[in-house]
């Protein structure tokens, strides 16, 4: 495994990790930020070049900054950090954590049978999704369309409701 | 030997969604949850684009973008329902505390 | 000319009882009686014509009517078919000419009777049958007389319907001669069923060369006489016949003393070929006659009532024609059936007369002395009586009597290879009946007619009722002498009439037979004047209290035997049973089933019941349960998905 | 035109014509005048007439097979056809069915004053039904009659019976109908077996006669047939029905059960079960004699203590079927005819005793013997009548129930003697309570306090003589009869179905 590949793993893997233990929201989404763009050296080197870019800038882009905004407006300050320190007693990881070992153990077990001689990876460019994401998925692409459509609705009539209880 | 074999991907992202799943399980803000489901889903990009490269196949990255708008909408709307919790008088955000469908 | 008289004899009484039954109510008493005795009358003539046809005719000749087939099928053919020879002519001469007599008395007797076209119509349906009977070449066409004349006596046993005794009796006679008609129905079946018919030559052509198998011929001959000793009152039915005197005299007259009774007789000469064939049988018939003979007479001797006193005496008559009939001698049988047709009939109408007379007094103890108020019945009475004991060389009755005793003497029976019945024996048995039989009537005779007077008189009886008497009393005279014993000068007119081709071998019979015969009567006569006759008679009042004599009284008590046996067991299963059994249970089972069903149910409601309520309380606890995992906590959710991946998972791994 | 169907037709448009009768003129002043039973009367006369002409057209001289045929398809596809055939033995027994309904049109139907147009209607269907049964020789069409038969007489018993006359009413259906259904089984039994031999399907009786049965299937057919008769001419453990269903029905229907309805079970034992099925009615043979023999011995020992007269008369009925049992499963003609012979002369006789108890019951409101007491001295036409018939069901020689009997008790002791000579003892029991009803009803002290009776009017005289005088001939001269009315045999059937029937 080359070093790069090795290096990009390990800071999403150690990134997620920081995510899930930070008591301060925001040092939360930064480590998360951090994963993300490890994620897409990763999909670099698998060849998935296109991909890396979408990932960089939708992703980590849009929907963090997204998060950022949120967690301003939220103004989370002292008193929730140290809620957050309670609610993450140690007894509390037992649960969860033996629960996600497991079942990483058993995902373990099951994907090494699957994978065999791996071919030379042949990087698959932008030119060959375009032509199948419009070719042979245009009727997904419409599905995705009415889902986002679907979703602005929602955050609209959510966040409207706020402004008439005033 | 390619640089990053289709194992190494089907690894790594067992790993990210335990610890994602961890997340999940464990926060009980809910800022973090959705933090730890974005890795969740993460992780399922990877897969799909690691089985893309391993077959030669755009579906990969195809399915990889749908996943992308799947998270955008996701988080738009758990955000939307958070800040609307907030408004409403739950400055704790603890997930428990919304449980009036209980059975 | 037979082809047309014959009918015609059957005919005109017939239509006399339909002219009777269909004008009941309309015409009068007179106008009844002249249709009746027209009808019966009319009858004896063609009867008579008939009988002179046939005796100028060949000796064996006989005359033939055959009117209809009645049933042809496969294997069995039966028509309604007549025949006279000289046995029914005998016969229906009897019939005819003392049932004219009988009705001509009748018509007077029944006139002040509101009933008497249905009496004088059932009294010409009853001649009608037994001529059916007496003139039938076919079983089958003779079975239906026998069972017409039984129904005929049925309903005038019980003409006075309104006491309950009398229709009591005429039942009770007319179950005794069912059960006979349906032993003779047997007879009759198993003859057809070997012979194939049942017309009476075809039927002793067949036993004569054999056709049928001994045992069958001696079961249908048994059958027969089964039907023969119902009909005739003999020992085992013989106590229907007593309790008949209830009905009016004259029907006791002409049923239970002339014709019906003797229709048994008639049938057993008829048929003597079958019966010769069937030595156990004959020697059944004899030991019956003779044992009825003694059983009758005795009885007679303690009767109280006059008519009942006939009635025995009627039995123990017939009791000799069986024993002729069984010791083979049938054409003595038929003798003594004429001549006792003519004395029994003239006593029983004079006792009517007497009846009548004495405001329907019918005690013997309470009628004394009548010879002076009645000399004309008393004089009738005491022929008939002489006539009955057999008083020598006078009357009819001696010359018949003294046939069958001569008949009786020279049989035997080899019954089993080593017992044989003697023929003397039974010949004493019959001289001992012959004494009884003159002691019983004359003891009737002293107490009624002579001793001291008893209740009044009134009235006189008519003429129409005198000349009937008169004739009978000059038949019974002599009416015997066309039969003389063999010692007298041989005489044989009537035996010589009834089968000319019997010769008669009395030749090696002892001298003395005929002295005792006509010894033994006048002895009779004898000590019954000794006992009862005398000024000062030795028994002059009731005899009643010795036990022997009251048990005797009620014919030897079998009457009540039969009746405590049969009838009352009977009743009382039958009163049991009144509700069908069969009915109860399939209409229990259906009442069974629904109240099973329903304790069935009440018992599933409550098996239920305990069900249920294990189930609810079992099913709450698990709400229960259940309601605290759905806690609302979104993250237990994430945590149970979870778990069911892990679960799955594992599942994949392991299989 | 074929007579046959207007044969059975008829009678159900006259019961439709009496009940419009009763619509058009309601409430008649007195029952004479009463339009709708006029109308019956006309329907009668008219099938009499109809049915003297198909008599008198046929010479009966010789004793032709089948007098009469008539076929029409009525559902292809199953291979059901409106087949009716008449022999003697129908000839015979129709001839019976309408003495006994002009009988009761005399005698009986006059009572029935509340809604006299349905009564008639009723009485006229039930009568389409039995002509149906004994004409249909089509087994889908022979069932069908045998249920419409049943139907109105339920309604008869159920709405004009006495007083517990739904019991009994019910009581009835729940056998026959239940009976009736076994019966339908081995219909189709008969029919699927001989499609699955042939490939035809056809409910024809010629047809069917000639299907090879494994014995066991022949004997499981045959007994389904027997069952459904054994209820209906009663065989004794299927008799409880009966004496219930006499005692409440009124007069004309009870004449009509007693008279005609016990005929239909004897005559489909003759047609259905033995002659379709003669190797297991021979093998069944022994067992039908013994319930023979036991249903006369039982129903003679039963009527021989009731104290209700219709039931007694009702058990009489059970002793005389009997017979008519034993007759048929003899095997030989000779039993068989003198069935038939009993047949009719008990229809005669029972007919006419139901009515008699009828008219009893009419005067004096009562069945039981205690509280009638003597009436010949009231009624003496009436009570000759039942003395004649009483001595015609103990069964007096020169009477027709002797004919029939002697030729049965024949026949059965060519089979075997010891169930004759049982069967002869059922002869003295008939004397036993024919004369014990006699004694108690006519011949007897007249009870005082009887109301004023009115005896029997000439016109009903002379219906009852004209039954008196069949009964004789029926005695004196069966021969006749028997030749005329002897079932014609199958072989000879068929030969004629085949080729093309006589007109």
């Amino acid at each position: 495994m080359h070093a790069l590949a090795l290096l990009a793993a390990s800071v999403t893997v150690i990134g997620a990790t920081m995510v899930i233990t930070r008591k301060v929201a925001v040092h939360a989404v930064l480590y998360l930020v951090a994963t993300m763009l490890g994620l897409a050296a990763l999909l670099v080197m698998l060849g998935g070049s296109f991909a890396a870019m979408l990932e960089i800038i939708i992703y980590a882009g849009a929907i963090m900054v997204l998060f950022v905004f949120v967690i301003m407006m939220l103004n989370l300050g002292q008193p929730d950090s140290a809620r957050e320190k309670e609610w993450l007693r140690p007894h509390v990881w037992l649960g969860p954590g033996v629960l996600a070992a497991i079942i990483c153990a058993e995902l373990l077990y099951c994907i090494v049978p699957l994978s065999d001689s791996v071919p030379s990876v042949v990087p698959i460019t932008a030119h060959d999704v375009g032509l199948s994401l419009f070719g042979r998925y245009v009727l997904m692409v419409e599905l995705a369309s009415f889902l986002l459509l679907a979703g602005l609705v929602a955050a609209f009539h959510i966040g409207r409701n706020r402004v008439e209880d005033r | 030997m390619p640089v990053f074999s289709f194992n190494d991907t089907l690894l790594l992202a067992t790993v990210l969604f335990s610890v994602g799943l961890a997340g999940v399980l464990v926060r009980r803000n809910m800022i973090f949850m959705l933090m730890s489901l974005d890795i969740m889903l993460n992780a399922a990009a990877l897969v799909f684009v690691g089985a893309g490269a391993r077959w030669h196949d755009a579906a990969g990255q195809v399915m990889f973008l749908l996943i992308l708008a799947l998270a955008a909408v996701e988080t738009a709307v758990g955000l939307a329902i958070i800040l609307c919790l907030h408004a409403r008088g739950r400055p704790t955000l603890d997930a428990d505390t919304g449980n009036l469908l209980q059975g | 000319m037979g082809e047309i008289l014959l009918p015609l004899l059957i005919l005109s009484p017939l239509a006399a009882s339909e002219i009777l039954f269909i004008s009941a109510g309309r015409i009068s008493a007179r106008a009844v009686g002249t249709v009746a005795c027209a009808g019966v009358g009319l009858s004896a003539v063609i009867s008579i014509v008939l009988s002179v046809l046939l005796l100028s005719g060949p000796a064996t000749g006989l005359l033939q009517a055959t009117l209809w087939p009645w049933m042809h099928i496969a294997g069995f053919s039966a028509d309604i078919a007549f025949m006279l020879d000289r046995i029914s002519m005998v016969m229906i001469l009897v019939v005819t000419i003392v049932g004219l007599l009988i009705h001509i008395y009748a018509a007077s007797y029944m006139r002040d009777d509101p009933g008497v076209a249905r009496f004088f119509g059932c009294m010409t349906l009853f001649v009608a049958s037994m001529l059916v009977l007496v003139l039938a070449s076919d079983l089958l066409c003779l079975f239906i007389g026998w069972e017409g004349v039984g129904l005929c006596s049925y309903l005038l046993i019980g003409f006075w319907y309104d006491n309950p005794v009398n229709t009591a009796a005429a039942r009770k006679a007319f179950y005794m001669t069912r059960m006979g008609d349906t032993a003779f129905l047997c007879g009759l079946l198993l003859l057809a069923t070997a012979v194939g018919s049942l017309h009476i030559d075809t039927v002793l052509a067949a036993v004569t060369n054999g056709q049928i198998a001994p045992s069958a011929l001696n079961m249908a001959a048994l059958f027969i006489l089964i039907g023969a000793l119902a009909k005739s009152a003999q020992i085992p039915f013989q106590t229907w016949l007593p309790d008949a005197m209830a009905g009016p005299t004259p029907t006791s007259a002409l049923i239970h003393a002339a014709t019906m009774v003797t229709a048994g007789v008639y049938l057993i000469a008829r048929l003597h070929d079958l019966f010769a064939q069937a030595a156990p049988v004959m020697a059944l018939t004899a030991v019956l006659g003779a044992l009825t003979i003694l059983m009758g007479a005795c009885t007679a001797l303690v009767q109280s009532d006059l008519k009942r006193i006939l009635a025995w005496s009627t039995i123990s008559q017939l009791g000799y024609m069986f024993l002729a009939l069984g010791c083979g001698v049938w054409q003595a049988a038929l003798f003594h059936l004429m001549t006792h047709a003519f004395f029994k009939a003239l006593l029983f109408l004079t006792a009517g007369a007497i009846i009548v007379r004495t405001h329907h007094e019918q005690d013997i103890f309470r009628l004394g002395g009548l010879r002076h108020t009645m000399p004309g019945l008393t004089a009738a009475f005491v022929t008939g009586a002489s006539a009955l004991a057999g008083l020598p060389l006078v009357t009819a009755g001696f010359y018949s009597k003294e046939m069958i005793l001569s008949g009786v003497w020279p049989a035997h029976f080899r019954l089993t290879h080593e017992l044989t019945l003697n023929g003397h024996f039974l010949w004493g048995m019959a001289l001992l009946g012959a004494f009884l039989t003159a002691l019983y009537i004359f003891r009737c005779v002293f107490i009624v007619f002579f001793g001291k007077s008893g209740t009044t008189t009134r009235g006189q009886t008519s003429r129409l009722m005198t000349i009937p008497l008169g004739c009978l009393c000059v038949l019974s005279l002599c009416g015997g002498i066309i039969e003389m014993p063999t010692t007298f000068p041989p005489l044989h007119l009537f035996s010589a009439l009834l089968d000319p081709a019997a010769s008669h071998s009395h030749a090696d019979e002892p001298g003395w037979l005929v002295l005792a015969g006509a010894v033994v009567p006048l002895a009779g006569l004898a000590v019954a004047w000794v006992l009862w006759g005398r000024p000062s008679p030795v028994m002059r009042e009731m005899p009643g209290q010795a036990v022997v004599i009251r048990f005797a009284r009620t014919g030897e008590g079998i009457d009540m035997l039969y009746d405590r046996l049969f009838v009352q067991p009977f009743r009382f299963l039958t009163w049991l049973t009144r509700h069908d059994i069969l009915d109860y249970i399939i209409t229990g089972t259906g009442r069974l089933t629904r109240t099973a069903s329903t304790s069935v149910l009440r018992a599933r409601t409550d098996f239920l019941g305990t069900l249920t309520l294990w189930g609810t309380s079992g099913i709450r606890e698990t709400d229960r349960l259940l309601g605290q995992i759905q806690n609302g906590r979104v993250r237990w959710y994430a945590a149970w998905i979870a778990g069911g991946l892990s679960a799955g998972l594992a599942m994949a791994m392991l299989s | 035109m074929n007579p046959l169907p207007a044969l059975v037709l008829l009678p159900f448009i006259g019961g439709g014509l009496a009940w419009l009768a009763e619509r058009i003129q309601p409430a008649p002043s007195s029952p004479s005048r009463n339009a709708s039973w006029w109308a019956m009367l006309a329907t009668l006369i008219v099938e009499t007439l109809l049915l003297a002409w198909i008599t008198f057209s046929h010479p009966t001289s010789h004793t032709g097979p089948w007098l009469e045929h008539f076929s029409m398809p009525w559902v292809p596809t199953m291979g059901i056809a409106i087949r009716l055939d008449m022999d003697g033995l129908s000839l015979s027994l129709i001839w019976l069915s309408l003495i006994l309904c002009f009988l009761c049109a005399c005698l009986a139907t006059r009572q029935a004053t509340v809604k006299a147009g349905t009564f008639h209607f009723l009485f006229l269907t039930t009568l389409t039904g039995i002509i149906g049964t004994f004409l249909a020789t089509d087994l889908f069409l022979f069932f069908f009659f045998w249920e419409l038969m049943l139907v109105p007489m339920f309604v008869l018993i159920a709405v004009w019976g006495h007083e517990d006359r739904q019991r009994a009413a019910l009581k009835f259906f729940m056998f026959t109908q239940g009976s009736g259904l076994l019966m339908l089984l081995s219909i189709l039994g008969l029919v699927i077996t001989h499609d699955r031999e042939t490939g035809v399907l056809t409910f024809d009786y010629f047809t069917l006669a000639q299907t090879h049965l494994s014995p066991t299937l022949s004997m499981l057919l045959m007994l389904g047939f027997f069952i459904a008769f054994a209820v209906k001419l009663p065989i004794v453990p299927a008799h409880v029905w009966l004496p219930n269903a006499h005692t409440q029905a009124p007069t004309a229907a009870s004449v009509l059960l007693a008279g005609i309805l016990l005929k239909t079970g004897g005559y489909g034992m003759i047609r259905f079960n033995v002659m379709l099925f003669p190797d297991a009615a021979m093998y069944f043979a022994p067992v039908a004699m013994g319930l023979g023999v036991v249903g006369v011995l039982y129903g003679a020992w039963l009527s021989c203590a009731q104290e209700d007269i219709k039931r007694l008369i009702a058990y009489s009925s059970i002793s005389h079927m009997g017979f008519v049992v034993l007759g048929i499963f003899t095997g030989s003609r000779m039993g068989m005819q003198g069935a038939i012979i009993q047949m009719l002369a008990h229809g005669l006789s029972a007919g006419s005793l139901f009515l008699i108890a009828g008219a009893i019951q009419d005067r004096l409101h009562t069945r039981d013997m205690h509280r009638i007491g003597g009436l010949w001295t009231a009624m003496p036409r009436l009570s000759a009548t039942g003395l004649f018939f009483a001595v015609a069901s103990l069964g007096m020689p020169g009477l027709g129930n002797f004919a029939g009997e002697f030729l049965v008790l024949l026949a059965t002791w060519q089979v075997s003697p010891i169930i004759a000579t049982v069967t002869t003892v059922g002869l003295v029991l008939a004397a036993i309570y024919a004369l014990r009803m006699v004694n108690r009803v006519f011949l007897a002290a007249r009870r005082e306090g009887q109301p004023p009776l009115k005896d029997l009017s000439v016109p009903q005289m002379a219906a009852f003589a004209c039954a008196m005088i069949f009964l004789i001939v029926l005695g004196l001269h069966p021969q006749p009869f028997m030749t005329f009315s002897a079932p014609s045999p199958l072989s000879v059937m068929t030969t004629n179905s085949l080729g093309g029937h006589v007109p």
